[in-house]
């Protein structure tokens, strides 16, 4: 008798989309998740095109029906380590870290966190911010219960006898004494929804990232405009003033990884109404060398942003280099060089695999493209090599957020499909 | 033989005196009274719970805005009152609000009723030209000589119960040629008699129906007649009625101010009236022509046999309408014909049930062929 | 724009119905929607004419409106479309609450075949009643006045026909009779789909004649109505800003609903400020009572006329019928077209021009209503 | 019977009990009418909460419930289902806001207290009202209607077919297969087409669960998720009448008409093609010039009506590059150039095949204003300079647009289109194969442009919504606070049907009065607030309801 129960690995929108619908076929769901919290990305998001909906409120409901459903089993801090058996018997080994707080009694009231002595740069917040080191990543972060960070916690790196956090909680739910798990799940078929990392521009030097204050990324805008962020919200230069002049530089790392990562036209055109509407006066300019904007409302999108007033520049062989006290964005514009002074930069870089894809790869024994992305089957965009095992969204190839969810339905249509008629 | 409460103050002052008395003993949760409640000096009726705004009460303003009936069913349609609640109604709205309490409208429970020998009130249109104010000395006048007032509601001045039934205090107007220094007020019930005690006035005893009403009563009964005669509603056959009704405009202004039309919809209003194509189809096929909106006459008719029974004669639906039909005359003729039948008289006493409620063997033996 | 001239023979509504007759005698209609005298000659009511000689008793312009036209056909049309081919004549206020209405579905324009006349204003009914063969021959002054061109329009009419800027035709309807610009010599026959061209050409009219004297005859008097429309308005509305303004100006309101129960627009079967939704406990009222130390009954007199006014201004045709009909004579009328012009520019909005505009309130556009977002 | 109300507060350890004198509340709330039992809790939300809730409900004999406790997005339903295992209906509880909306933000102990007070005040003045609204349930039929035979409605029905579901396949021409039958290979792998669609055409044929219908057509749906009827028309001229429990519409795409933009001179010169029309000469094996010459020159023009539509229709850049290998495959040193604006390859494959083709000595050629005359093209360049480009033969690419019987379609479905003509889906990013009807999906090139492989991802998102919200023999538990419409008062105006988004009510053409299908409506209320007479009104949240919560709440 073949299992039908499903194991999905990574909670962000693909994840999250999939388990509900498995959960909703009366599947048993198990979802693996590497952080404390669930959404992944999309929860980093005030707005998301094209249109301009708030993210965190557009994916809540979601979040809230998958921690109450009783199908799903969410496992945070968790991480697959092996993978036997074969398509609907898989066996699947799990290490879960403690979180050292109890996710029934805590009902995150954020008392504990406010006493901790340790501060340590808040890694979801493009370490905009600082965090404790026990925390949620941002207000409205779900499950609403913090976790401590063993690698920073002075009660599990010094060994101190630190119990402000315990203190502090009236429901008792902080328990030092919680350990590390490794389960032993049965699965029939397993889900890869891993999604992306974003391409360190450091590696491409011309940009000035790292090198000038205020160059920043896509997330680290994102971040600096998401009301529940380390600005409240705010769009600042470094010395605490507002930018007057912005440039967006499109197409970071595009030569370098040998791809188009297919989102950073809309979102960085996104941007444009982010900046207008906390500085109507500030100026803008998108560097960029062809539009993506493929689809049947894009290109509307494109339009409408254009309107709220932005310079959009086709331009080679852009540099960002120092003049005077100052930034200025080097290019070749029509075969001539041109030079524009700005106070912000914000770069577009590359959506590409996550760090872990190698490990995880080889533990669930499915291929990789030359570029690092999980190999789809020709034709078969959701399915691997490796029968009953399925891969969606940005884990198997740049897109956005309604492609992702429309993969990891496809996904569960095919591990339906397929696991149709074993046992539930 | 009924105790009276003599207050030395002219009629309305002297009612107004014991309203605030009520409230400031809290004898009374709140008041209901007619009440001026702007600089534009529109009356309206109104609930009062703080004895200051009583000195812009009117209780016994010749006007009718609503008939009280209807406003007081509204008010104790879900439940009734929790506590005692005072409220000066004219004796045709107090029998209208006692036909709807009779079908379940409203309830009399925790209320007071003070009411009037009535004069009558002017029509609505009166008040809107401000002439209202220029009449009140004649009014007056005519009240004290026990007079039919010039110029009241055509029914007023041809009505017959402008004696309370069932108030528990009456303010007695009629004949009485000190109005304008004291205030009588009988007090008909023993509730009525607790609710005054301690306030200041003489008590004494008398006699409600003067020789000054049995006079007025005859005058009115006179009038009515000639009432009749103007549109000789007695000879008005089922053509004098399409005649009649003819340049109604169906707006069911009438239905929507009579205290009786109690209805949530109006069965004229449904869809059950509405005219599909076959109706004006065949309507054409036989007379090649055909009034749109239909159910001209039908309404007024179908409202007449609802009505009637109950038709207290208050006047609202003629001063309303807007094409100037004498409906309440009309109302008032078959109204009578149809209670004299029953010998009912409407909201006369709540015990009283409506004669289409209840069968008895013996009757109708006159349409018995 | 071309049109038929017409001779006048005898009066204008002579004319008109002769025509129309003659419509029925050729079948090009089955019945004729139009008003006749009732038979005490002291009112006017909406026929569906078959039988031709009804036609004799029957008025094109009379001076009474008693009955809103589009109640009349609302009546006729709302269970379904109708099989006759019925011509209705009406009043141009009269056929833009049609065309509002069949944007309700309380009207099924299918074989339903709209004439619409130049219109001077009606008389209020109150008047009229006071001695109808009177108004009969002071109409008719009215009448003349108006054809005659002068600007200024008779004082008797309702006072919203004096201000009316939408006296003459809308897009929306067949034909359209013009009265205005030959001093009653001749009128237009002016029409606006091929329907109405086939028909009358079948009674011999043929549309090639030259109608900028009508047009020229319109825009004189609008120009002038315009104006006094703006003036009138501006004079009007420190009676109704603010709430305690608009308190006192309703002050008189008994409440009866007549002017909801007249008015083409407000087609529901139960008004909602009838309904037993806002019959509340007593304690609600004493409640009420006790925080002002009195309360008025009955309580919603005001968010009746507030609620009515937010449910019908976008499609108000400003054609008087409430505050004819109002007992206390209260100037809903001119009231609520004041409200009704400012919403209705909102939307750039005009009631009844044509079939095609969608009711504002049911079409949602996503950037909409900038000027009433709070920053 | 006797009422008897519960009112539980929930101190929320100190959320709400720091901010609130929960003893003042309950002396307050005590004396109301028909209040059986106050008391305060902990944590109500947590394991032994819920216990002593379910206890005290069935001790005491409640008949009405009343939680102060957090926001209802919180923990409303973790209530209502304790109301259920304590066996009293879950709608006659009402939930208190005395956290979000009171403690939490006011800072004054004693304002908050009042007005918690007055919450839970107004809350015990509405719940009265509730009715006990009873969960339904109804059958649902697993079966498919297919609307469409191409890739997607094949994909589709081939995930969805097995031997507890039936697929009826309607395809309006006389094959399966749709556009993709004409194109010899598929970038950017430049696989035969043959490997991908013969096999699953066999499938679909050979599969005794899929009921294929060629020349037919759709003429009617009527129903609703898990009970729709179709009527089909099948290629013998008969009428089917076919009972499913949702149905997929894959319809696929047009092309923009070229002749549309005259200087293309589509029509006009020999040897102008469309991209559809190059795909045929191509499978054909003969790429001629009309003049049976094989081309030596070729312009490939992008974004042919790309302004016109106002969108990228996504797949044309691709495909151009194909007609390149096409074309240097068949005669290696004929000259290709594609006319381009803007160069779209998103994703991870195509940036690679776009610098193949270029490496085969394809040209590219940015360029603005094309006007195409005999056997020569005029254009802007980038740098805004005129050059003309002779070539032999032209291929244009024309945007993608909705087939011609969308809007039939649509109309008959009840679902709605998009700006541009498209089938719109739910939500523009968490539903991208659903509709604003329940149990009506959209797939492939139908509901916007796209390549064959998302096309294939919206086929299998489609069977992954079916899959798991349609399960043989599992019943319907439609939503139980859903509107109703008073057929008494009802005139029949239908703003009601204008302002449904879900397609949840119905007109009475006979009645004359809008109807409300109580299974697809959701209860966001819009019928009840557009409704100008109140004849519709939402359960549990009605008129009078609401009012008498907020009388009392400013008493």
């Amino acid at each position: 008798m073949k299992n039908g129960d499903a194991l999905v690995i990574g909670a962000g929108i693909a994840g999250i989309e999939a388990s509900l619908l498995l959960a909703g076929a009366g599947r048993k769901v198990y979802l693996i998740e590497k952080t404390s919290y669930i959404g992944g990305n999309v929860i980093k998001y005030e707005h998301v095109f094209p249109n301009l909906e708030c993210a965190t409120c557009m994916v809540a409901p979601k979040q809230q029906e998958l921690l109450g459903n009783e199908n799903i089993v969410l496992l945070t801090l968790s991480e697959v380590l092996d993978v036997k058996g074969s398509s609907g018997n898989f066996v699947v080994k799990v290490s879960k870290k403690a979180r050292y707080v109890d996710l029934i009694t805590c009902i995150g009231c954020s008392a504990c966190f406010e006493s901790c002595p340790v501060s340590v740069k808040n890694e979801f917040e493009e370490g905009l911010s600082e965090r404790k080191a026990i925390y949620i990543p941002c207000n409205g972060a779900l499950p609403n219960v913090p976790a401590i960070d063993t690698k920073n916690c002075l009660r599990f790196t010094k060994g101190e006898n630190c119990q402000t956090c315990k203190d502090a909680c009236m429901f008792d739910a902080v328990d030092y004494n919680q350990k590390d798990e490794e389960l032993e799940l049965k699965v029939g078929a397993i889900l890869v929804a891993t999604g992306f990392s974003q391409y360190d521009p450091g590696n491409t030097p011309q940009y000035g990232y790292g090198k000038f204050s205020d160059v920043y990324t896509a997330l680290e805008l994102e971040r600096m405009f998401a009301s529940n962020g380390p600005t409240g919200g705010k769009i600042k230069l470094k010395n605490g003033e507002h930018p007057k002049s912005v440039a967006i530089l499109h197409c970071v790392g595009r030569k370098e990884k040998g791809y188009c990562s297919t989102v950073c036209c809309m979102y960085s055109l996104k941007f444009v109404h982010y900046l207008k509407e906390k500085l109507p006066e500030v100026k803008i300019y998108e560097f960029y060398s062809d539009l993506c904007a493929p689809g049947k409302s894009y290109q509307k999108f494109y339009e409408e942003m254009k309107e709220k007033g932005v310079d959009i520049i086709r331009a080679r062989e852009l540099k960002v280099a120092e003049e005077g006290k100052g930034m200025v964005i080097k290019s070749i514009l029509n075969g001539k060089e041109d030079s524009l002074p700005v106070d912000m930069v914000i770069l577009a870089p590359a959506i590409e695999p996550r760090e872990d894809a190698p490990k995880l790869a080889k533990v669930l024994a499915i291929p990789r493209d030359e570029h690092g992305f999980f190999r789809e089957e020709p034709y078969a965009p959701v399915a691997t090599p490796r029968e009953g095992v399925f891969i969606a969204g940005c884990a198997q190839d740049p897109k956005d957020i309604q492609d992702s969810v429309a993969q990891s339905e496809a996904a569960v249509g095919r591990i339906l499909a397929t696991l149709r008629s074993w046992k539930g | 033989m009924a105790n009276i409460l003599k207050i030395s103050k002219n009629a309305e002052e002297g009612l107004r005196e014991l309203l605030r008395f009520l409230l400031e003993k809290k004898r009374v949760k709140a008041v209901f009274t007619l009440r001026k409640i702007n600089e534009n000096s529109a009356v309206s009726y109104s609930l009062i719970t703080d004895s200051e705004m009583l000195k812009d009460a009117l209780p016994l303003f010749p006007l009718m805005p609503q008939n009280a009936g209807k406003l007081l069913s509204r008010l104790t349609l879900k439940e009734h009152l929790l506590e005692p609640t005072a409220a000066v109604v004219r004796p045709c709205e107090l029998r209208a609000f006692i036909e709807l309490v009779k079908r379940k409208q409203g309830s009399l429970d925790n209320f007071i009723f003070i009411s009037t020998t009535c004069p009558g009130t002017y029509p609505l249109e009166l008040s809107t030209n401000g002439d209202i104010w220029k009449k009140l000395p004649e009014y007056e006048m005519c009240v004290k000589e026990g007079d039919i007032v010039p110029d009241i509601r055509p029914v007023c001045q041809a009505c017959e119960h402008f004696i309370p039934y069932s108030a528990d205090m009456t303010i007695a107007l009629i004949g009485k040629k000190d109005v304008d220094k004291s205030c009588e007020i009988f007090l008909n019930t023993e509730k009525a008699e607790k609710l005054i005690e301690g306030m200041d006035g003489e008590l004494s005893e008398g006699e409600l129906e003067t020789k000054e009403i049995k006079k007025l009563h005859s005058k009115r009964q006179e009038k009515k007649k000639e009432l009749f005669k103007e549109i000789n509603v007695e000879s008005l056959g089922l053509s004098g009625l399409i005649e009649t009704f003819g340049r109604c405009i169906g707006c069911h202004g009438c239905g929507r101010v009579c205290p009786i039309c109690y209805c949530v919809l109006c069965d004229f209003d449904s869809r059950d009236y509405e005219c599909e194509p076959s109706t004006y189809e065949s309507e054409l096929k036989k007379r090649g022509g055909m009034r749109v909106p239909p159910n001209t006459v039908l309404y007024q008719l179908g409202r007449l046999t609802h009505v009637s029974v109950s038709c207290v004669g208050c006047g609202m639906c003629t001063d309303v309408c807007p094409a100037d039909i004498p409906i309440s005359t009309i109302f008032l003729k078959v109204g009578e014909e149809v209670q004299n039948l029953f010998n009912y008289i409407p909201g006369k006493s709540v015990e009283e049930a409506i004669p289409l409620t209840k069968y008895e063997k013996e009757e109708f033996a006159e349409v018995e062929d | 724009m071309k049109g038929a001239r017409v001779a006048v023979k005898d009066s204008i509504e002579k004319t008109v119905l002769n025509i129309l007759s003659k419509a029925i005698d050729k079948k090009l209609f089955d019945v004729i929607l139009i008003p006749i005298m009732v038979p005490a000659g002291d009112s006017y009511a909406w026929v569906l004419a078959q039988d031709k000689s009804l036609l004799d008793s029957a008025s094109s312009l009379p001076p009474i409106m008693s009955v809103q036209g589009a109640k009349a056909l609302s009546s006729v049309t709302r269970m379904g479309k109708t099989n006759k081919k019925i011509a209705a004549l009406m009043r141009p206020c009269e056929i833009r609450a049609v065309i509002e209405l069949s944007k309700l579905s309380q009207i099924e324009l299918d074989n339903i075949f709209l004439i619409s006349m130049d219109c001077p204003g009606v008389l209020p009914l109150k008047d009229w009643l006071k001695d109808p063969t009177k108004g009969i021959n002071s109409f008719r002054k009215v009448i003349q006045r108006f054809v005659d061109g002068d600007p200024e329009p008779d004082q008797s009419v309702r006072p919203v026909c004096t201000i009316c800027h939408r006296f003459y035709d809308s897009s929306a309807v067949d034909l359209h009779i013009g009265i205005l610009g030959k001093k009653g010599e001749y009128i237009f026959f002016i029409p606006h789909t091929t329907q109405a061209e086939t028909i009358f050409a079948e009674l011999g009219l043929s549309f090639k004649d030259d109608i900028s004297h009508w047009q020229n005859g319109v825009d004189e008097v609008l120009k002038q109505r315009k104006k006094k429309r703006s003036l009138v308005q501006e004079e009007l509305k420190p009676e109704v800003i603010g709430l305690d303004k608009l308190l006192d100006t309703f002050s008189n309101c008994i409440n009866c609903h007549i002017c909801q129960s007249v008015c083409p627009i407000c087609y529901c079967r139960q008004c909602y400020f009838d309904s037993d939704k806002v019959k509340q406990p007593p304690d609600d009222y004493l409640m009420r009572a006790e925080s002002k130390g009195n309360i008025s009954l009955p309580p919603d007199k005001i968010l009746f006329h507030l609620g009515r006014m937010s449910h019908m201004a976008l499609s108000c045709v400003g054609c008087g019928a409430c505050e004819d009909a109002c007992p206390m004579s209260i100037k809903v009328a001119q009231i609520f077209s004041l409200i009704a012009d400012r919403s209705q520019e909102l939307f750039n909005y005009i009631p009844g021009e044509s079939l095609e505009e969608p009711l504002p309130l049911r079409v949602f556009e996503e950037d909409e209503l900038h000027e009433v977002e709070t920053p | 019977m006797e009422e008897k109300i519960g009112v539980y507060i929930c101190e929320c350890g100190p959320n709400i009990a720091e901010n609130v004198d929960i003893d003042k509340v309950i002396n307050v709330v005590s004396s109301l009418p028909s209040v059986g039992i106050v008391e305060r809790h902990k944590l109500l939300c947590s394991e032994d909460g819920k216990k002593f809730l379910k206890q005290s409900i069935q001790e005491h004999g409640l008949t009405r419930l009343v939680i102060a406790a957090c926001s209802p997005k919180q923990h409303e339903a973790t209530f209502m289902k304790v109301c259920e295992e304590a066996g009293l209906n879950p709608h006659l509880f009402q939930l208190v806001n005395i956290r979000e909306q009171c403690a939490w933000i006011i800072e004054d102990k004693e304002r908050a207290t009042d007005r918690a007070t007055r919450y839970v005040r107004a809350a015990l003045r509405r719940i009265p009202y509730h009715q006990p609204l009873e969960k339904r349930e109804i059958d649902c039929n697993p079966d498919v209607l297919v609307i469409g035979g191409g890739i997607t409605g094949i994909e589709t029905s081939l995930l969805l077919a097995g031997p507890d579901r039936k697929v009826y396949l309607v395809e309006k021409t006389s094959f399966l297969g749709g556009k993709l039958r004409e194109f010899e290979k598929l970038a950017p792998g430049m696989e035969s087409t043959d490997k991908l669609l013969k096999h699953k055409i066999k499938n679909v044929e050979e599969s005794e669960n899929i009921k294929v219908f060629t020349n037919a057509e759709v003429k009617g749906v009527i129903g609703f998720l898990g009970n729709f009827i179709a009527v089909v028309k099948t290629g013998e001229n008969e009428e089917l009448e076919i009972k499913v429990g949702s149905v997929v519409v894959a319809t696929g795409f047009d092309l923009f008409d070229p002749t549309k933009i005259p200087r293309y001179g589509y029509s006009k010169f020999d040897d102008v093609y469309t991209s559809l029309e190059f795909e045929k000469m191509n499978l054909n094996g003969k790429i001629l010039l009309k003049n049976g010459q094989p081309p030596k020159s070729i312009a490939i023009i992008h974004c042919v009506g790309r302004e016109e539509r106002g969108y990228c229709s996504a797949v044309c850049c691709s495909y151009s590059l194909k007609f390149a290998r096409y074309l240097k495959a068949r005669f290696p040193d004929v000259k290709v150039s594609n006319l381009y604006t803007e160069l779209s390859v998103p994703g991870k494959v195509y940036q690679k095949f776009y610098e193949e083709t270029k490496a085969m000595g394809v040209d590219f050629i940015r360029a603005r204003e094309i006007e195409i005359k005999e056997k020569v093209i005029k254009y802007l360049t980038e740098d805004e300079k005129e050059q003309n480009l002779a070539v032999d033969m032209v291929i244009l690419t024309p945007a993608i647009q909705p087939s011609s019987d969308a809007s039939k379609l649509a109309e008959m479905l009840k679902i709605s289109q998009d700006e541009k003509g498209f089938f719109a889906e739910e939500h523009e990013k968490l539903g991208p194969v659903s509709t604003s009807m329940e149990g009506i999906f959209i797939a492939g090139c139908a509901q916007g442009p796209r390549n064959i492989a998302d096309s294939i991802i919206q086929a299998e998102a489609v069977a992954g919504k079916i899959l798991s919200s349609i399960i043989p023999g599992k019943k319907l538990e439609p939503e139980a606070r859903t509107s109703e419409i008073s057929e008494a008062l009802c005139i029949g105006c239908q703003t009601c049907l204008e302002v449904c988004a879900y397609g949840a009510i119905y007109f009475d053409e006979i009645k004359r009065v809008s109807v409300v299908n109580e299974i697809l409506c959701r209860g966001c209320g819009n019928c009840a607030a557009s409704c100008p007479s109140g004849a519709a009104s939402l359960k549990h949240f009605t008129a009078t309801q609401i009012h008498q919560e907020v009388v009392e709440a400013l008493r």
